[in-house]
């Protein structure tokens, strides 16, 4: 590098140049919008709460225990999500069907959502699709650990995810937050 | 035209009694061979190449040198009667017809083995056999052929092909269920009730009486009831030609199992080693022939289902291809076959082939192998065709 | 008046500050206590009239001077204070009546001299220009020593504060460089980017 | 000795070997479903099929005696393409549950399809169908659909128990195990039904459910039950604390010793395990019905052993505790000077015997207590209790009130007692009545050995942690012996097996290396 | 207007604060920031002789010393890093050796 | 005397609202601008009766939740500088204000009122000597906190100052040698003479180079994005790690009242302070002979706001400067110092001296 190219200062104007480039090109786009140009955007941001991107249909939301059409649990107890599980956030109990084609269901099915990577394994291992991640439900928190814990009949209450990803099914209080 | 030996009393409307039979010179060759030394009847026997005509074609003679000749415990005869091979009434006849010949025969190769009791089995479904079988029996006690020196237990099958196979058919005789024995140890070595015996069929016991009495050398091949030198297309011309429209379309030479002959295939003679050469066999020489009305694929059909039903169930090859080749022919023909089926039966059917304790599945492989390459242009037809002669009103089902 | 008590006020505090920092044992306190009474001094000297004075006090005594000080006090790990046993104790204490001592001579020294003439005039309005007049002619030797004597105390500064292992290690000059001394040499890295 | 070749490497077997067996001297694995040891020959799976030089077709080798000279191969590509098509038969018909079957992970269907199976599958049509989840007795239940037909069950109750409940019905594909009519699967050894069966078919009703065997730890371990000592494998799940109720010890599988056990296990012994995740266990030590630390109790202990005449101080050993721990009682006992020691309690009612394995003494150790000398008169030391003579008992595992004793007459020695200490893994009447309760592990939590009826020394190895604060016998008496002012060295219970084996002439020489898994005899 | 007596008589107690607090200390810095003070009570002195005399040659003389306190205080802090770096203590009673 | 005290306490309090008010409002500058430079909305979450007012309400609730937190105190600090370093880096940075004029004298019925909040006829050293004692807030923050990475923090942040300080100090220089005065006040009138008769003689014009030095270094003292090292918000923990609530406030408004500062001497030093070009105290005098006569009280509207927009102007362009330059690791900001900018400001030095030399009228 020469002398004049170490001082920097072409490249740092130009640097500058670019960035209030973009802030004068954005602050006419939000003056105009403010005066009527509803079409003129200066930012890309989206107001979260209020307004929502489409989720993609491969997004690994909320889970969901897929229902039988009785609406017991597709559920077979069988544990491979268990097995699969990285974070070992899911709990199954196994327990005898009354009816002998059905090998076993789950007595208990719990998920804790504070342990979970959401990496999809347990839908992958699920032999009998039936724990699912669509439900577009992607707000959920709690003020405990155990609320964090989702369990069969919550799972099974959930539907999928609408057309355009909204979530179906209300929200799921977390357990220490109902009234 | 040769001389007429097992089938020569036939025509006697008393044929099964002792009188008749003894009119005919019945046991004079039981009466020749209580002169004879055991191992002599045996090496008579042996001479005269006398195979078994059960299907096997194991040589008799053999079979009976097998019996340990230091064993001490009894040693049993076993007549094989479950005549089950579909297409198959030999021993039906010659037991209706002239059930001391067997008697005679059992007298005399009980002697050569040393038994003291001998069984028939006689299959479940032979119901007027088995009376006039029952019949000749107690005659035979009354007139003191029996009793004295050999017990002769006359039992009824229930009904299961597979009890025609020799070990199955001992299993059967024990009380147990009609399984088939793991070879080694073979039957005679260590057969019923774990004791030497001897298991042969009805044919070939009721020639023995005749080995005897006329001696190994004029038994030689070639004696039989009719020339082997015939071919198939002569036995069936004598036999009155193809009935149904009367145009030739298969033969199964040799009961159900062996391998179908196309029409053009049977200028063939009837000897064992004619039918071999033709790639089907002799076996029970039940021949079963096919007009063109058949429908190859529905005789195939048939034919599966008979060995799925009748597998005994306990090699694993056979048990479950026997199943699934008759679902797969089934399918084929209510149209819903699928263009691998057909290979996918070959293929199965090659590789179980030979795996099994028993020959059973072996039988079961000539049908069908053969009626698939013989005739596989109507297979394929309904299985391109779709909806085929029987269309079904649902897709079958698949796997779950 | 009001002067009067401002000098009562600021003198006040320029003591206790100075009192504080001897008396006290954490350097740092010390030193900020100090820093406390320079800017008291500064202070006075505008009372005097002598405004550059009162900015260089601050700029180069507090700014600098201190700034150095309080750095190196916390560069030393500030724990190791005046701590065990001391083996001249009755020594040190001699120094109360000594400093007593001192500080009457002096006193007596300046009451002895307060009939001297009242002062001459009021300091002059522009005392900046005037000083820095009187520097670069009357005071131009001085001033050209002064600024050798800095020149000689950068080097030996730098050759104090050069690591005894590295041998040519280019260093930033100034303040910092005594702290950094303490401090794994720089490696020839940045040097390298920038070119 | 016949000499044959088997993949190129030579050997020389016993007579009558089959060539399984020989191949597996070799390390060579020849696959079988059917064929099992322990049972007769049935050749039905086909599956281990070999190669002998100059048959015309591959062989079974389960029902093919090693003769001499024979050639065998096990890896040709004719063998492998026939084990391949045995494996598709064996799946056509068997259902693809595996996720749900409880055998998956340990079942033979999965590990030989992995290994010799692996073909493309071509069956589309419809399986055939048999009953599920079929109860075959209280132990045993039966899903046919997943039966391959091999026939140990049938040939396992024809040949080993000789009650003959099960046989095979209908023929074909239809074929099923069951049970004959009016039968029930409730013989002495039924669960070993379960172990034999390579698939799915027989599952234990007791471990259903409850565990997926892949989360299972193993450890060797010898059964408690009685006298035999049957050689088991201890599963317990450490890793999903919230299967199975809670319960760490999974179930009991019997480990193979050709001397003791052979293959099989009773299932009073296999379900017997019960009372290790029992809510009555004991868990910490209590002082006068109060938790109280060990180093209290074991003054206490000390305390109260040590205040009294030497002959005033009684201790009842427990045939149930191994050998380590004996010989721990009987140096406090020669600590205290007593000579008030015994071990043998009369059950209250007899033990049943037959000739495979079962013993009437339910205790696994009684022959080592008494090679150690501990066989006092139990019954002597309650009446010197009774009147006063005996001022403190140490009681060791039993629960005294469950023997053929009077309740009245125990109650009474009990009661006129100044301290009663109570050790064992479980609370009982005893217990409830003891001044001092010191948990004990149960012995899947903590390592030694038991010396069987015929004197064979067998080690078991720890298979869990302790629950909650229990210790092991030989630890507490060897604690109370450092208190009393003995030089306790010992930190795990081989150190006192160095102590049995250098002091009882029974166990001279013995170490736990020498033992090894096998056992061996005392002298 | 305030007496220069004032100043002088703060100057003298800062100063002697100064040499008090260069006795009685044991670590050179607080004995370094005391030289520090009696230099600064002397610029007062200085700086309020100056006033009186209504020169600025006072104030010239104050600019002087402040440039040699700087210098001294860069080199002399300079050796007590110096000097700690290889003692890893601060007490002037120990350092009586001239090497270390 | 009542009236001069109340016209000097109304120039103390006009100066500390406008420092105070614009450093509070740099809060939101910061978001707002950042937001916008990246093409996001910023802060509008904050509002008042649902009103939301571009998130200008934000400051006020960062004030509520400083105000509220926890202030916490590590048990290893030392109590009294602990809760004095805040104060004292606040309070310099304030009072460094005070001796920038932001407007020529006003009259008002016959009194003269300077507009500058304490006319200092060193007025440049009084600046430089409030920033060069920010310092000390920053060390003791960082040494009292007891933790060794807030004192690493400090010594990196009191380096940086100092090496930055000097830099200012002797870029600064150049601008007094060319006005011939240390008073702001006078140094800004005499950027209202005009070059050659129509340039406006302004710092920036007659000295480039020291203009482009002193910025550097200004940033440098600010401790801001890119000069941000002894800080480094999220990732290399600077001298205020411990603190928290409105302590921790304190520190980041001491930064944004150092950037008005800077943004101030930028102004007076450099782009001719209160002046509008051609406006006299009697209004304006184009250099091509035209006039518009103005009242005093407009000129002087005129001049304050000229200074105002110049210091909005020279805000903005510190925050695109912190939103735009990536951030200098420690060493090169420190080569940047006394390598780069402090040789060059000698240089200016020399060079200025020389060009007085020669056009110094004979």
């Amino acid at each position: 590098m020469n002398l004049a190219q170490r001082f920097y200062l072409r490249e740092v104007l130009s640097g500058l140049g670019l960035t209030a480039g973009h802030f004068f090109r954005n602050m006419g786009r939000h003056i105009a919008h403010s005066l009527g140009r509803r079409d003129a955007r200066g930012a890309v941001t989206i107001q979260y709460p209020e307004e929502r991107r489409p989720l993609a249909p491969r997004l690994r939301s909320l889970h969901r225990l897929v229902r039988r059409e009785d609406g017991s649990p597709r559920c077979v107890a069988c544990m491979m999500c268990e097995t699969v599980c990285p974070a070992r956030c899911i709990y199954i109990v196994a327990d005898e069907h009354p009816n002998p084609e059905i090998e076993k269901v789950p007595s208990r099915f719990d998920i804790d959502l504070g342990k979970c990577v959401f990496c999809g394994y347990c839908v992958e291992a699920c032999p009998e699709d039936a724990i699912r991640m669509d439900t577009g439900i992607l707000e959920f928190s709690s003020f405990s650990r155990g609320g964090m814990i989702y369990t069969k009949e919550a799972l099974l209450a959930l539907e999928p995810a609408g057309p355009d990803g909204r979530p179906a099914s209300p929200v799921p209080i977390p357990a220490d937050r109902r009234p | 035209m040769t001389e007429k030996i097992l089938t020569r009393n036939f025509d006697r409307a008393d044929a099964h009694t002792l009188g008749a039979y003894r009119e005919t010179g019945g046991y004079t060759g039981w009466e020749k061979a209580r002169t004879m030394e055991p191992a002599g009847i045996t090496e008579e026997v042996k001479k005269a190449n006398l195979r078994g005509l059960g299907g096997a074609g194991f040589p008799t003679g053999m079979k009976w040198s097998f019996v340990p000749k230091n064993h001490t415990g009894p040693v049993y005869l076993v007549i094989n009667a479950d005549e089950g091979e579909p297409g198959t009434f030999k021993d039906r006849y010659l037991l209706e017809r002239d059930p001391h010949a067997l008697i005679d025969g059992m007298l005399i190769a009980a002697r050569a083995v040393r038994c003291e009791k001998a069984f028939v089995y006689i299959r479940g479904e032979y119901v007027e056999p088995y009376r006039r079988f029952a019949a000749a029996v107690k005659e035979a006690y009354e007139a003191g052929l029996l009793g004295d020196g050999l017990d002769i237990v006359v039992h009824r099958g229930a009904g299961a092909y597979i009890c025609g196979e020799e070990t199955g058919l001992i299993s059967s005789l024990e009380g147990k269920k009609g399984w088939p024995k793991v070879k080694p140890p073979f039957p005679a070595i260590k057969g019923a009730f774990g004791m030497p015996t001897i298991v042969n069929n009805v044919e070939t016991i009721a020639h023995v009486p005749h080995i005897v009495n006329r001696g190994a050398a004029w038994f030689a091949p070639g004696i039989y009831e009719e020339s082997v030198g015939i071919t198939l297309r002569q036995l069936i011309d004598r036999a009155g030609g193809v009935s149904g429209n009367g145009r030739l379309k298969g033969v199964v030479p040799g009961g159900s199992s062996a391998p179908i002959l196309r029409a053009d295939e049977i200028d063939v003679t009837m000897d064992v080693d004619g039918l071999r050469n033709a790639g089907t066999m002799a076996g029970s020489a039940g021949v079963i022939v096919m007009d063109e009305t058949v429908s190859i694929p529905e005789a195939l059909m048939v034919v599966a289902r008979f060995y799925a039903h009748e597998s005994c169930g306990q090699c694993t090859p056979c048990r479950e291809s026997t199943g699934w080749i008759y679902k797969m022919s089934e399918r084929i023909l209510s149209g819903h076959g699928r263009k691998e089926d057909l290979d996918t039966i070959l293929d199965v059917a090659k590789r179980g082939a030979g795996t099994t304790i028993c020959a059973f599945y072996d039988g079961a492989v000539g049908p069908y192998i053969s009626y698939i390459e013989k005739f596989r242009d109507e297979f394929e037809a309904l299985v391109t065709d779709g909806a085929g002669t029987r269309a079904r009103a649902t897709p079958a089902p698949v796997a779950r | 008046m009001m002067a009067r008590a401002a000098f009562l006020v600021i003198a006040g505090i320029a003591v206790a500050a100075a009192l504080a920092l001897v008396l006290r044992r954490n350097t740092v306190h010390g030193a900020l206590f100090l820093v406390v009474n320079l800017g008291c001094v500064a202070a006075l000297y505008l009372m005097l009239g002598a405004i550059f004075l009162a900015a260089a006090q601050i700029i180069v005594y507090a700014g600098a001077i201190m700034v150095l000080f309080v750095f190196a006090i916390m560069v030393l790990i500030p724990g190791k204070e005046e701590t065990g046993p001391d083996p001249r104790r009755t020594w040190r204490l001699l120094a109360a009546p000594l400093g007593g001592a001192l500080l009457l001579e002096l006193i007596l020294l300046v009451v002895g001299r307060t009939a001297a003439p009242a002062p001459t005039g009021a300091a002059p309005s522009d005392n900046v220009a005037a000083i820095g007049r009187l520097l670069f002619t009357d005071y131009l030797l001085p001033f050209e020593l002064t600024s050798v004597l800095l020149l000689a105390a950068m080097v030996g500064v730098l050759l104090l504060a050069r690591s005894r292992e590295g041998s040519a290690e280019p260093q930033g000059a100034g303040p910092e460089a005594s702290v950094r001394g303490s401090a794994k040499p720089q490696g020839s890295e940045p040097e390298a980017s920038l070119r | 000795m016949p000499k044959l070749t088997i993949d190129g490497k030579e050997i020389e077997v016993a007579p009558g070997t089959n060539l399984i067996e020989a191949a597996r001297q070799l390390g060579i694995e020849i696959p079988h479903y059917c064929y099992h040891p322990g049972l007769s020959i049935a050749g039905q799976c086909r599956l281990c099929m070999v190669d002998i030089e100059k048959a015309p077709r591959p062989t079974i080798a389960c029902n093919t005696q090693a003769a001499d000279g024979m050639v065998v191969a096990t890896q040709t590509e004719r063998v492998k393409e026939t084990q391949r098509s045995i494996m598709e038969f064996h799946l056509i018909n068997h259902p693809l549950d595996c996720p749900v079957c409880d055998q998956a992970g340990e079942c033979w269907l999965q590990i030989y399809y992995m290994k010799y199976g692996l073909y493309d599958p071509r069956m589309v049509d419809e399986k055939v169908h048999k009953p599920k989840a079929v109860p075959l007795g209280p132990h045993v239940m039966l899903d046919a659909e997943r039966c391959i037909l091999c026939s140990r069950c049938v040939r396992f109750c024809d040949e080993i128990t000789g009650t003959g409940e099960l046989g095979i019905f209908h023929r074909g594909d239809q074929s099923e195990i069951g049970l004959f009519p009016g039968r029930d699967l409730e013989n002495k050894y039924s669960g070993n039904v379960v172990d034999i069966c390579p698939v799915g078919a027989l599952t234990d009703r007791d471990f259903r459910f409850q565990v997926r065997v892949w989360y299972l730890d193993t450890a060797k371990s010898i059964c408690p039950g009685c006298a035999r000592g049957c050689n088991i494998d201890v599963h317990v799940n450490r890793r999903r604390p919230h299967h199975a109720g809670g319960k760490r010890v999974a179930r009991l599988k019997p480990r193979f010793n050709a001397e003791v056990n052979k293959w099989w296990l009773c299932d009073e012994g296999r379900y017997g395990y019960g009372f290790v995740d029992d809510a009555s266990r004991v868990t910490t030590p209590v002082w006068r019905s109060e938790p109280v630390p060990w180093d209290t109790a074991i003054a206490e202990v000390t305390r109260a052993l040590g205040r009294h005449a030497p002959d005033a101080v009684g201790v009842v050993a427990s045939p149930k505790m191994p050998n380590e721990d004996l010989m721990a009682v009987r140096r406090l006992a020669e600590a205290l000077g007593t000579r008030q020691v015994g071990f043998k309690v009369p059950p209250r009612t007899p033990g049943d015997q037959d000739d495979l394995l079962i013993r009437a003494d339910k205790n696994p150790n009684t022959r080592a207590a008494e090679l150690i000398g501990l066989d006092g008169d139990v019954a002597g030391i309650l009446t010197a209790a009774r009147s006063g003579r005996i001022k403190a008992l140490w009681v060791f595992g039993h629960d005294l009130f469950d023997s053929a004793w009077l309740e009245s007459d125990v109650t009474l020695a009990l009661g006129a007692l100044e301290t009663l200490i109570f050790t064992g893994t479980n609370a009982g009447r005893t217990s409830a009545l003891a001044h001092l309760v010191l948990p004990a592990t149960a012995w899947v939590e903590r390592d030694g050995t038991f010396t069987n009826w015929e004197g064979r020394v067998q080690r078991f190895r720890p298979a869990v942690e302790p629950l909650g604060e229990a210790l092991p016998e030989w630890d507490i008496v060897g604690r109370v012996l450092g208190m009393l002012g003995h030089a306790a060295s010992a930190t795990r219970a081989e150190h006192w097996f160095v102590d049995l084996a250098a002091n009882v002439e029974a166990f001279r020489g013995m170490t736990y290396q020498s033992i090894g898994e096998t056992g061996r005899m005392t002298q | 207007m305030i007496p220069e007596s004032w100043y002088l008589a703060l100057s003298a107690v800062l100063f002697t604060i100064g040499v008090v607090g260069v006795v009685i200390r044991r670590n050179p810095l607080v004995i370094f920031m005391s030289i520090e003070l009696a230099l600064n009570a002397a610029n007062l002195a200085l700086v309020a002789f100056g006033q009186r005399t209504g020169s600025p040659d006072g104030q010239a003389l104050v600019f002087f010393v402040m440039a040699v306190a700087a210098a001294e205080v860069a080199v002399g802090l300079a050796i007590i890093v110096a000097i700690f770096r290889v003692r890893q203590r601060l007490s002037v009673d120990e350092l009586s050796m001239m090497r270390w | 005397m009542i009236a001069d005290l109340g016209i000097a306490f109304g120039r103390v309090v006009f100066v500390m609202m406008f420092v105070l008010n614009l450093g509070g409002l740099l809060t939101w500058v910061e978001r707002k601008q950042s937001a916008i430079m990246q093409d996001r909305i910023g802060a509008n979450r904050a509002s008042i009766l649902g009103l939301r007012l571009f998130g200008l309400f934000h400051p006020l609730a960062d004030a509520i939740k400083m105000l509220t937190k926890e202030d916490f105190r590590p048990a290893r600090a030392d109590r009294f500088l602990f809760g004095l370093a805040p104060f004292v880096s606040v309070f310099f940075a304030l009072v460094a204000f005070a001796s920038i004029p932001f407007g020529d004298v006003l009259h008002v019925s016959g009194r003269e009122i300077p507009l500058q909040a304490v006319t200092l006829n060193v007025g440049v050293l009084y600046v430089f000597a409030m920033l060069s004692l920010g310092v000390y807030g920053v060390m003791m923050a960082g040494w009292s906190s007891g933790n060794n990475f807030a004192l690493l923090g400090g010594q990196r942040a009191a380096a940086l100052m100092i090496s930055a300080e000097i830099a200012i100090g002797a870029s600064i220089i150049g601008v007094i040698m060319v006005y011939g005065s240390l008073d702001l006040q006078s140094i800004a009138r005499a950027q209202g003479e005009l070059l050659w008769g129509w340039i406006p003689k302004w710092g920036i014009l007659t000295q480039p180079l020291a203009f482009v030095l002193f910025l550097t270094a200004g940033i440098a003292s600010t401790k801001r994005i890119p000069f941000d090292t002894p800080e480094g918000e999220s990732e290399i923990i600077g001298y205020f790690v411990e603190y928290s609530g409105m302590k921790f406030g304190m520190f980041a408004m001491a930064d944004f009242l150092e950037t008005v500062v800077v943004a101030g001497m930028t102004t007076a030093l450099f782009l001719g302070g209160w002046q509008v070009p051609y406006l006299v105290a009697a209004g304006f005098h184009f250099p091509w002979g035209a006039t518009l006569a103005l009242p005093p009280l407009v000129v002087t509207l005129l001049q304050v706001g000229s200074f105002i927009t110049k210091v909005v102007v020279m805000i903005f362009f510190l925050m695109l400067i912190r939103w735009t330059l990536p951030r200098f690791r420690y060493d090169q900001a420190m080569r940047l110092g006394w390598l780069g900018l402090f040789p060059l400001s000698i240089a200016n030095i020399v060079l200025t001296g020389l060009v007085l030399l020669a056009t110094r009228p004979a």
